[in-house]
């Protein structure tokens, strides 16, 4: 006859202000095999766990439930203070009587029924759990970061200082992401190039860093220290060893207009290219939809031209497979750009401002190439339809952004700050200038950051007008804008030059095919899902993979990097250990009903299950049964599910568990 | 959105299966976020919506559920790899055995909602609740147990040595 | 709940699935005729006269049936939805349900009569409280799945480019034309569905595919105040002129419109608009069927371009077209 | 123009009145954030003592009298740019056909007289004629509003363009037209409708 305790929390008033916690206990305390039950504050605080203990030890408990919040929130707490009192944490379980009773419902007495429901079900379910073993598993001390810009930099490289080996992939040509475009960055004014290239080169010359740029995630199998991850190495048609980067090629390509990505399209390259002068690896790409080679078979200059014969025509994809303990994601943002209706974007167009077809109507990225000295126009600001300098410039905030009827309701967060800095690189720039900035309001929160706000106002001169533009249009060579400041009550127009507008963050486009294969969770915008908003705010719900920057959501470098430090002490944190313990959560096959059909092995998405031959003593095979690896099985309870003679078993998740709970209801 | 409370002549009981990655978690936000539902909702957390059994569902209709909701992570985003595929095989063939039976489908309801997706629990529990509701108590099965003395536990000395005999 | 969803997937189903947002892929069958229901609009039958006129001379010289619903009655315009919009639900749910007693979709001449109309279906479509509020102030059920179309839809999809090109017998070389959409044609948009909102380019389709040109020009969405003729004329003075003002700068020889109100504005008041601002316009005002008219062949006369107050004629005749 | 201080508390925002506009209008005032963009198109803002973005402001705070004792929302020329183009979706277009319809029960404290006229001529001839006949429209808001040579020196000119009718037949859906207008009286008689 089972012992069951069950402890009922009040969690402040947080359950106890619509759950009769009281009335929980005395009721529950009622059911067969219960033989204590109580209430308590705070069961989750340090007295509350000692209540827990001594009452397992005095009462000689054989069974815990633990009536408070989501076990995704104290699960482990409690189950660890239970196999502290000597009990097996598995013969623990919570019931959800607060995320799921006393916050979403109001009427106490409805809530206290559900509540002691919900705790009747758990009792019963934890009359039939049973002592399950700790599983360990080894831990490959190696890490895998996505992504080559600033977060997955930061976080590579403070990993790879900690002595662990590091593989770092990035998609495009060159590491660097977006803060190698930028031109100088908040709240100091630095050079972005001039802080950021050195971390590149660390990135290239550290022996603990494998780099494959210009690679992809093809498939990520196993689990949290012990992943094999299948990247795919993208043709570059040029040998990484063999190249010494001298350019040689670049400067001969026939080829020589190609708009830039870089460069947000100002700029021109050839079809052998890196993508801007400080790339790592400077090792440059055949872009073979633009070389005339791959087009028609003829030209091959560069390879003529290449000392040490490092183009190769030839070269194909390849796939590699990393083994790695931990997965730092990284993948950043795409700005939104204000053409018709971009592919995969959630924003409806915005024609009022032209579709993006008004030549000197930019986004905030294209007016950081053209602020940037290493940029298209050397430094120069200057309108992308005459090369004219601005002398009236415009800048238009939430643009895609804030806006749920164009498709998206969140603050980017880094525009305001951007925009702000933008004015005052134009007031350097042209001094002769004006700047104007319709903004709605100005979200500054950070260390210096309001200062620098005011700065770009009353030291550089920048006239802000607290409203929004309704539509801009083309007139001669000016761009009418016409807005509203609501602090007048008037409408306001303005014949400008250049029209700047910062658009919205998104996630990268492909970031939920990317989760897909991670195996993490995304919101409605794909952002990336971390595993709790506040306490676990770089780790992903599914264990060992972590997040950085943008691709959770909006950020600025500052908060990005460090994020990324963080995420690489909790990878740090990871390897420390050379075992990991796993939840026992795994299938078992009862070989005495298995009949060898193998429908679980079709559906086991993990390879776990394997044949096993059961001979007797003289050797003569009886018959084949499925045998479930426990190391890498992940647990789902597909097979059991699947199984026809119900012969697999997920433990934790029994049928005599789930139905023992049915059957209190 | 605070209406007088309604009263109902009839409270539905409903079950919901429901994997722990996605939907128990958006059932969690949907609690962090304080948002209100009907109380008439009992969940069942399973690893993945894989691990449903069909015979979970006829079970819970079987003790007086009066609707059952099965939700999951959305197609391809399953933690498990590919769980909630095979789930979602499994229960369009489950579906018209439950209509042999006599189930009416309206009862069974399958969703996906994800970790981030508080308000869409809330609103598929809600409708789920006012849809059941709308059609009354669930009496198939109650009707069969009464006409055929037919009972889901094994309650004859007879039949339990039958099925330990198995 | 559901039924509005249902309503509203629906909307943006034919909207992705036909050809409503590309007019150059209109689908069509040459042997199929195309007939309609007509609503003019009281413009139509008074100030608007050549509108009305112009209209059913091409749809005869088109072979496009165009049958008037018997008795209609005026939409409500404005000032019906401005002070009470349960008045104009259930004046045009009305002429809807007259309209349904004559075969065909219901062709409609007037920007602002088809705005009303369109709205009305979508509002009750939504509503289920208007929705049976109506119903009562009809005492009949409502019926809302009948087509309204704007004569632009007809041209350029219905009838299709390719078609309404092979019919040109003079094109209309040479003529540089400002498009005035003016506002209710695609505002707003999940009501009227018409074009894309801020870069529509239907009433250009159809002006190139006669063999006009046309101009690209700031104004040609912004209101022109048509509202206050009677009792504001000063606004509509003032927001005319920008319009006029624009497209003039933009080079055009004449403006072209598809609405009688827009028409009103832009035409019999451009001589006091030129008084009053000291500038000289000479824009004559042409209605879409007009000009389309002419390139298929129709004379002056059965165009009504003699009606026009701005007189056409010298432009014409410069450009060879008369 | 004397402005008098608003004072703010939950017994001088009047919250009834605002759920009635947006019963009306079937777009919720509090989704707007006052960033402006329907002002910054509106054709019509720069006739207007409050821009259209400060009558859903007003509406917030439950001021409704502010917005109704002056003419902006009868200078509204309904032409719906600011419902296409805001970021929030609060249909402003239908927000002021709401507020124009309670200030017409309230029997308009608004100044602006010559729009609530002309619109009142132009519903009473629905009712009497089934169709809009401008040349009477004109001539009897020229007459009502004391205005006798507006638009004078356009007369002859549409007249001789034909653009004028001077006599015309009488609808054959008169009554049916009648009894639309009746029911609806009788519907808000009894609270039906607003």
């Amino acid at each position: 006859m089972s012992r069951i305790g069950v402890f009922v929390c009040h969690c402040g008033e947080n359950i106890s202000r619509t759950v009769d916690v009281e009335r929980v206990a005395a009721q529950v305390g009622k059911m067969p095999g219960v033989a204590f039950a109580t209430d308590y504050k705070y069961m989750c605080s340090d007295p509350g766990q000692t209540l827990l203990k001594k009452t397992i030890q005095e009462q000689k408990l054989s069974h815990v439930v633990v009536a408070a919040c989501s076990p995704r929130m104290h699960e482990k707490t409690f189950r660890k203070a239970v196999e502290a009192a000597g009990l097996n944490p598995y013969l623990c379980e919570m019931a959800n009587i607060r995320e799921h009773c006393s916050w979403v419902h109001e009427d106490k007495q409805e809530a206290t029924a559900k509540a002691i429901e919900i705790v009747g079900m758990l009792v019963e379910r934890v009359k039939k759990n049973r002592v399950l073993p700790t599983i360990t598993v080894p831990v490959t001390k190696r890490s895998l970061v996505i992504g080559g810009g600033i977060a997955g930099i930061q976080a590579a490289l403070d990993i790879a200082d900690a002595g662990h080996h590091v593989v770092l992939v990035e998609r495009d040509p060159s590491i660097g992401g977006h803060m190698a475009q930028l031109s100088e960055t908040f709240p100091t004014l630095d050079c972005s190039q001039c802080i950021m290239t050195p971390k590149m080169v660390d990135v290239a010359n550290h022996p603990n860093i494998t780099l494959y740029s210009y690679s992809e995630i093809e498939q990520v199998d196993g689990y949290i220290g012990n992943f094999q991850v299948t990247i795919r190495r993208k043709a570059r048609s040029v040998d990484e060893d063999k190249c010494t980067g001298c350019g040689v090629c670049m400067e001969k390509c026939p080829v020589k207009k190609i708009p830039n990505k870089f460069d947000c399209n100002l700029g021109m390259r050839p079809a052998i290219y890196v993508p801007f002068p400080q790339a790592v690896p400077n090792t440059p790409v055949i872009d073979r939809d633009n070389c005339i080679k791959f087009k028609t078979g003829k030209c091959g200059l560069c390879q003529k031209v290449c000392g040490p014969g490092a183009v190769d025509y030839e070269q194909e994809d390849r796939l590699v497979v990393e083994p790695v303990g931990a997965i730092v994601v990284a993948t950043g943002f795409d700005l939104y750009t204000i053409d018709e209706k971009p592919k995969g974007s959630m924003i409806k167009g915005y024609g009022e401002f032209g579709h993006g077809k008004i030549p000197d109507v930019i986004d905030g990225m294209t007016f950081e190439r053209l602020a940037s000295a290493s940029g298209p126009t050397g430094g120069k600001i200057l309108r992308p339809s005459d090369g004219k300098e601005p002398k009236q410039i415009v800048f238009i905030q939430c643009i895609g952004s804030r806006a749920r009827e164009k498709g998206i309701s969140y603050c980017s967060k880094v525009c305001c700050m951007y925009t702000a800095k933008h004015t005052m690189l134009y007031h350097h720039k042209v001094h002769d200038g004006q700047a104007y900035v319709f903004f709605m309001d100005a979200r500054t929160p950070g260390k210096a950051y309001d200062e620098f706000w005011r700065r770009s106002i009353e030291e550089e001169e920048a006239v802000y007008i607290r409203g929004m533009v309704s539509r801009l249009y083309q007139k001669g060579d000016k761009i009418v804008v016409m807005g509203s400041d609501i602090a007048v009550g008037v409408q306001v127009e303005i014949e400008a030059d250049m029209v700047v507008l910062a658009t919205a963050i998104q996630p990268r486009t492909g970031a939920d095919s990317l989760a897909q294969k991670l195996g993490i969770s995304y919101d409605k915008y794909n952002f990336y899902s971390e595993a709790h908003a506040k306490l676990r705010p770089v780790e992903c719900a599914t264990a060992g993979i972590y997040l950085v920057g943008a691709c959770q959501g909006p950020k600025d470098i500052p908060d990005t990097v460090s994020q990324a430090s963080a995420a690489a002490a909790k990878v740090m944190t990871l390897f420390a250990k050379d075992k990991l313990e796993r939840e026992p959560i795994v299938a078992r096959v009862k070989e005495a009903g298995c009949v060898g059909c193998f429908a679980c092995k079709k559906v086991c998405a993990y390879g776990a299950v394997e044949e096993k031959e059961i001979r007797d003593r003289q050797g003569n095979l009886i018959k084949v049964v499925a045998y479930v690896n426990p190391g890498v099985c992940g647990g789902c309870g597909t097979c059991q599910a699947t199984c026809p003679s119900k012969s697999v078993e997920l433990d934790g998740y029994t049928d005599e568990q789930i139905v023992a709970m049915i059957e209190a209801l | 959105m605070h209406p007088e409370k309604l009263k109902h002549d009839f409270e539905p009981k409903i079950i919901a299966f429901v994997c722990t990655w996605c939907t128990y978690a958006g059932a969690d936000l949907a609690g962090t976020s304080r948002m209100q539902y009907p109380a008439n909702v009992r969940v069942l957390k399973f690893p993945c919506t894989g691990r449903i059994d069909p015979v979970f569902i006829l079970k819970a209709f079987q003790q007086g559920a009066d609707g059952v909701l099965v939700s999951g992570c959305h197609p391809g985003d399953c933690h498990y790899i590919a769980g909630n595929f095979h789930a979602r095989r499994r229960f369009a063939a489950f579906r018209k055995l439950l209509e042999f039976v006599g189930v009416d489908l309206e009862r069974l309801q399958f969703s996906w909602v994800s970790a981030a997706e508080g308000g869409k629990w809330v609103e598929v529990v809600t409708d789920l609740t006012e849809k059941v509701r709308n059609m009354g108590p669930m009496t198939e099965f109650k009707e069969l147990a009464l006409e055929e003395q037919w009972s889901g536990t094994i309650d004859t000395p007879e039949l339990k040595e039958a099925y330990n005999a198995i | 709940m559901e039924f509005v969803e249902f309503k509203s997937m629906k909307s943006t189903n034919s909207m992705n699935s036909t050809n409503a947002m590309n007019p150059k892929k209109a689908i069509y069958n040459m042997n199929e005729t195309l007939k309609y229901s007509y609503y003019p609009g009281c413009s139509l039958h008074a100030s608007a006269g050549e509108y009305d006129l112009s209209t059913r001379e091409l749809f005869k010289q088109l072979s496009i049936g165009l049958t008037e619903v018997p008795d209609w009655f005026c939409c409500g315009a404005t000032p019906a939805h401005n002070v009470d919009e349960l008045l104009s639900l259930s004046l045009c749910a009305k002429n809807l349900e007259m309209a349904e007693q004559v075969e065909g979709d219901l062709a409609v001449a007037c920007a602002a009569c088809f705005s009303r109309l369109k709205t009305t279906q979508h509002v009750l479509a939504e509503s289920d409280v208007k929705r049976k509020q109506v119903e009562k102030a009809i005492d009949a059920p409502l019926k809302l799945d009948g087509k309204v179309k704007h004569l632009l839809e007809i041209l350029a999809r219905d009838l299709g480019l390719e078609r309404l090109a092979a019919s040109v017998k003079k094109p209309l070389s040479g003529l540089k034309v400002a498009c005035y959409y003016g506002c209710l044609l695609t505002r707003p948009p999940d009501v009227t569905n018409l074009d894309c909102v801020e870069a529509p380019t239907i009433m250009e389709d159809v002006l190139k595919a006669v063999g006009a040109e046309t101009v690209a020009w700031s104004h040609r969405m912004e209101c022109c105040g048509a509202n206050f003729t009677l009792s504001r004329p000063g606004v509509v003075i003032q927001l005319t002129n920008a319009i006029l003002e624009s497209a003039k700068e933009a080079g055009a020889d004449c403006v072209m419109v598809a609405c009688p109100l827009c028409h009103g504005n832009l035409d019999i008041r451009q001589k006091e608009i030129e008084g009053v601002y000291s500038v000289n316009y000479g824009l004559p005002v042409f209605y879409i069927t007009q000009l389309v008219g002419l390139a298929c062949g129709l004379t002056a006369d059965k165009l009504g371009l003699g009606a026009l107050i701005v007189n056409p004629m010298p432009l014409l005749k410069e450009k060879q077209l008369l | 123009m004397k402005k008098k201080k608003m004072i703010i508390s939950q017994s001088t925002m009047d919250v009834d009145f605002v759920r009635k506009v947006e019963a009306l209008s079937g777009t919720s005032v509090r989704r707007c954030f006052q960033c402006g963009k329907c002002s910054a198109g509106c054709p019509m803002a720069t006739f207007m003592e409050h821009p259209p973005n400060r009558v859903v402001r007003l509406l917030q705070l439950g001021q409704w009298q502010r917005i109704l004792a002056g003419r902006s929302i009868w200078y509204c020329a309904s032409c719906e740019t600011c419902s296409t183009r805001c970021p929030n979706k609060v249909h402003l277009a239908s927000i002021m056909d709401a507020l124009r319809k309670l200030s017409w029960d309230a029997e308009g404290p608004s100044k602006e007289s010559y729009v609530q006229l002309a619109n009142k001529l132009f519903l009473q001839n629905i009712r009497t004629y089934g169709r809009q006949y401008e040349m009477r429209l004109a001539a009897v808001f020229n007459v009502k509003s004391g205005q006798f040579l507006k638009d004078l020196m356009l007369g002859p000119k549409l007249i001789s363009k034909g653009k004028l009718k001077m006599f015309h037949s009488k609808n054959k859906n008169l009554p049916e037209i009648e009894k639309i207008f009746t029911r609806i009286e009788e519907m808000r008689k009894k609270g039906e409708a607003l």
